[in-house]
């Protein structure tokens, strides 16, 4: 009971956190919107055919990048007061911290979602379809940013700790993420193209959240500290040195 | 296993639509009409011209890798020289001390 | 002993390559449908096949380093790495100059394409970690090996969901067995070097943990040893 | 826990970041009902110290032994019984004070272990008045003390504080040495380090240079008679005064 309650603590303190000032949420949304409004400009005279091509393109990018924006914010407010290290020093599971750390960037993610599909939807035509299958979409949109949070949290605590070098961060995530990005956009030209093969992909997809989410919560505490080396190896490296 | 090879050889090149050491074959060409030892001239030319294209690029290829492996090896081996000289310069500052 | 690895790989290296060009290029017919251009698979697929190793060398080799904090584990990811890098290019580029001359186009933007790019630039980024890195970036690094690894059968998938122009797996299994008689050679030609460049530069990077231990005791004055900077 | 326990053991602990060698071969002990003053110059590895005491940072080599048992991780069931306040306060500046409190507090009782109620310590550390504020508008000062009191919450068997005395006013510092003194006679065991030298006469009862990352000599609070001595043999540690060495005393703990 411990790790799902710790992790709902650290989320609800975040979202009380969020609620005050909307930061957050106001910034990612707002970044969203002007991105949306790019992509209107650039985009806007694609024709009908070659639409559902372009949209999934549109969807994910702009999710990638938001994602970095609020990964990169998330992890700042940690670190403005060094409350990570509070948090790595008392006693929390530090799997509790990713969980939350994720479910915040999700539910962030998630809102800035909520933009971004109606105003896709709203500009092109192709994408009607998702508001024709909204469940289709929302476990589409739900479980795409899912994989791209669980894997970013992983990193964007890594670097959060360490001094400085924020910069790495979007060279980190870009390439690592697209993976499960490029599944995203498969599924997502699966649901324009009304193919039947979309609950396939959507399952697949799924499984991939699963094993990204377990290699992140695995992976987060030796990333955020690190163990003594075993009694062996560092009795074997004292043998070394004499 | 290389002799299998070699017996298989032959076989392969003649499934092929156009090898390039068929010498035997060309006596055989004489006596047909014109027209066709045109046709099949310009065929043998369109195939030679593919193939020797073909060996270009398999040159290129070929040639890449190996120099890529070469331009790994020549960093791997600057970096032993560095390291080498930073061995010597603590030789030589433990041997001052 | 450990010195005496790559020399050996090396050696075979140098036996085996001239048996795999003799192969390629003098025994195995030419393939009916690609022509003569369809002699690059002989060491695309390997390169290929060594690049996802490596990967998954890596991935494995940063999994141990973080859980036994053991610096021969560190060292080996380092270096395989690096031949991911090096490999990668070598399929990326070899790739296009056999899609130029088969398809008249280089890039096709081809699932399989475009997944072993990105899988080449997850681990240039890995080796950007590494050297850019704050101090503690060696354990960001390896769980970035390790996602990178597990990209790699990801990858592999990928080409099973994506109906494109690049020729399936199947094709390799389904080979006639004088050019599977021809890929081996080549296979353990590139192999062999890959591994003993991987083998240098693992000891490189181990040699050079010991001479940062060496420094630092030289410069200790308790071993005994007096230091011009302290 | 018995008495018998020492809460902290690092032996021979040693760091290194490639070829800067931060700490070596550090031998600590910080036994129940001690504090320990951590004094030296900056960039000296103090901080480096602690972060590998409380486990945010591995040591390179040396072992760290937490109540009496090997920890090459500190684990949760340890983090229960340590805590940790530096200079940066690590306080959430979008939340009251009180928030800041309640929510450690519910997270260790979610790790089962019931921390102390939040009003007599705000009360105890004189923050009651500025329960309900934000952190964020909170001088250094207060955050200092808000720190002290989540630290305290947990009822900690070991505290480790780094430079606890930097942003606090007199009246600030007499209530954290007040705070000390009582927390000592219930048992706890104390590290901080500081660069002041008169608190951490005051408050510890022991103190150790840390010096190039190594330690570099001790003065302790003796019984009697001796106890008057203590100022002058952490004077002559040579933090405040350069001249380290002159003292026979000095020379001969950093032999020791």
């Amino acid at each position: 009971m411990r790790l799902p309650r710790q992790a709902w603590l650290l989320a609800k303190n975040d979202l009380r956190q969020e609620l005050r000032d909307l930061e957050l949420l106001a910034t990612a949304g707002f970044f969203t919107l002007v991105v949306l409004v790019m992509f209107g400009l650039s985009f806007a005279s694609l024709g009908r055919k070659v639409q559902p091509l372009a949209i999934p393109g549109m969807l994910w990018l702009a999710v990638a990048f938001v994602g970095t924006l609020t990964l990169t914010r998330i992890f700042d407010r940690e670190r403005e007061a060094d409350t990570l290290r509070a948090l790595l020093t008392a006693p929390v599971e530090r799997v509790a911290i990713y969980v939350s750390k994720a479910f915040v960037t999700l539910l962030v993610l998630l809102g800035c979602c909520l933009i971004l599909v109606p105003g896709l939807v709203f500009m092109f035509p192709a994408a009607q379809v998702m508001a024709e299958q909204p469940l289709r979409t929302a476990a589409l949109v739900v479980l795409g940013c899912t994989s791209y949070a669980a894997v970013g949290t992983v990193f964007a605590a890594g670097l959060a700790t360490s001094s400085g070098k924020n910069v790495l961060l979007s060279v980190i995530l870009y390439p690592l993420t697209s993976p499960a990005l490029m599944w995203s956009l498969v599924a997502t030209r699966a649901l324009l193209e009304r193919h039947p093969d979309l609950p396939t992909y959507l399952a697949q997809l799924a499984a991939l959240d699963v094993l990204l989410v377990v290699l992140g919560g695995w992976l987060f505490e030796s990333v955020l500290v690190g163990t003594a080396r075993s009694a062996t190896a560092s009795g074997r490296a004292r043998g070394r040195r004499r | 296993m290389s002799t299998m090879l070699m017996l298989g050889a032959p076989e392969a090149a003649a499934e092929a639509p156009a090898g390039d050491g068929g010498g035997d074959e060309y006596e055989a060409v004489e006596g047909i009409d014109r027209e066709t030892i045109e046709c099949q001239r310009s065929c043998e030319a369109v195939a030679a011209r593919k193939t020797a294209s073909d060996y270009e690029h398999i040159v290129w290829a070929y040639g890449v890798l190996w120099s890529l492996f070469a331009i790994y090896g020549l960093m791997l081996w600057r970096r032993g020289q560095r390291l080498q000289g930073d061995v010597a310069s603590l030789q030589a500052k433990l041997g001052r001390s | 002993m450990g010195r005496l690895i790559p020399v050996v790989l090396l050696a075979i290296a140098a036996v085996v390559f001239p048996l795999s060009v003799e192969t390629i290029f003098l025994d195995v017919g030419i393939e009916r449908q690609l022509g003569t251009v369809q002699k690059i698979f002989y060491f695309h697929v390997p390169l290929a096949w060594i690049m996802m190793l490596y990967g998954v060398v890596c991935g494995i080799a940063a999994a141990v380093q973080l859980r036994r904090q053991s610096r021969g584990a560190e060292a080996i990811a380092i270096a395989a790495g690096e031949m991911v890098i090096v490999a990668g290019l070598g399929v990326l580029i070899t790739g296009p100059i056999w899609g130029h001359a088969s398809w008249g186009k280089a890039w096709t933007w081809d699932a399989r394409q475009i997944s072993t790019g990105l899988l080449w630039l997850v681990f240039v980024a890995y080796v950007l970690v590494r050297r850019y890195g704050a101090a503690g970036s060696e354990r960001l690094a390896a769980a970035l090996a390790i996602f990178g690894a597990v990209d790699v059968p990801i990858i592999y998938y990928a080409v099973k969901i994506w109906k494109t122009t690049h020729p399936s797996n199947e094709v390799v299994v389904s080979l006639p067995p004088e050019m599977w008689a021809a890929l081996w050679p080549a296979l353990g030609a590139l192999l062999a070097t890959a591994t003993a460049l991987v083998a240098i530069r693992a000891r490189q990077e181990l040699c050079e943990m010991e001479l940062d231990d060496a420094w630092v005791r030289a410069e200790d004055p308790s071993v005994g040893t007096k230091g011009e900077t302290t | 826990m018995s008495e018998a326990v020492t809460p902290l053991e690092l032996d021979g602990i040693g760091k290194r970041f490639g070829r800067l060698s931060v700490l070596r071969g550090v031998d600590l002990r910080v036994e129940a009902g001690e504090v320990v003053g951590l004094i030296g110059a900056n960039g000296s590895g103090k901080t480096t110290l602690l972060n590998i005491a409380v486990g945010l940072l591995a040591p390179t080599e040396g072992e760290r032994r937490l109540g009496g048992r090997r920890a090459p991780q500190v684990e949760l069931a340890d983090r229960m019984r340590i805590a940790f306040v530096t200079h940066t306060t690590q306080l959430y500046p979008r939340l009251t004070a009180r928030e800041n409190l309640r929510l450690f507090a519910e997270l260790r009782a979610a790790a089962g272990d019931a921390a102390a109620l939040p009003d007599p310590l705000l009360e105890r550390l004189g923050l009651a008045h500025a329960a309900d504020r934000m952190v964020g508008t909170f001088s250094r000062g207060m955050m200092q003390r808000l720190a002290l009191a989540r630290a305290l919450q947990g009822r900690p068997q070991l505290l480790l504080l780094d430079e606890p005395f930097t942003a606090l006013d007199r009246p600030g510092r007499e209530r954290l040495a007040e705070v000390l003194v009582e927390e000592r006679a219930a048992g706890l065991a104390v590290l901080l380090s500081s660069h002041d030298y008169d608190a951490v006469v005051a408050v510890t009862d022991r103190v150790v240079l840390l010096e190039g990352g190594r330690l570099g000599g001790e003065a302790r609070r003796g019984e009697g008679p001796e106890a008057a001595g203590y100022r002058d043999r952490v004077a002559a540690l040579g933090l405040l005064r350069p001249s380290a060495g002159v003292d026979g005393r000095a020379e001969e703990a950093a032999r020791a």
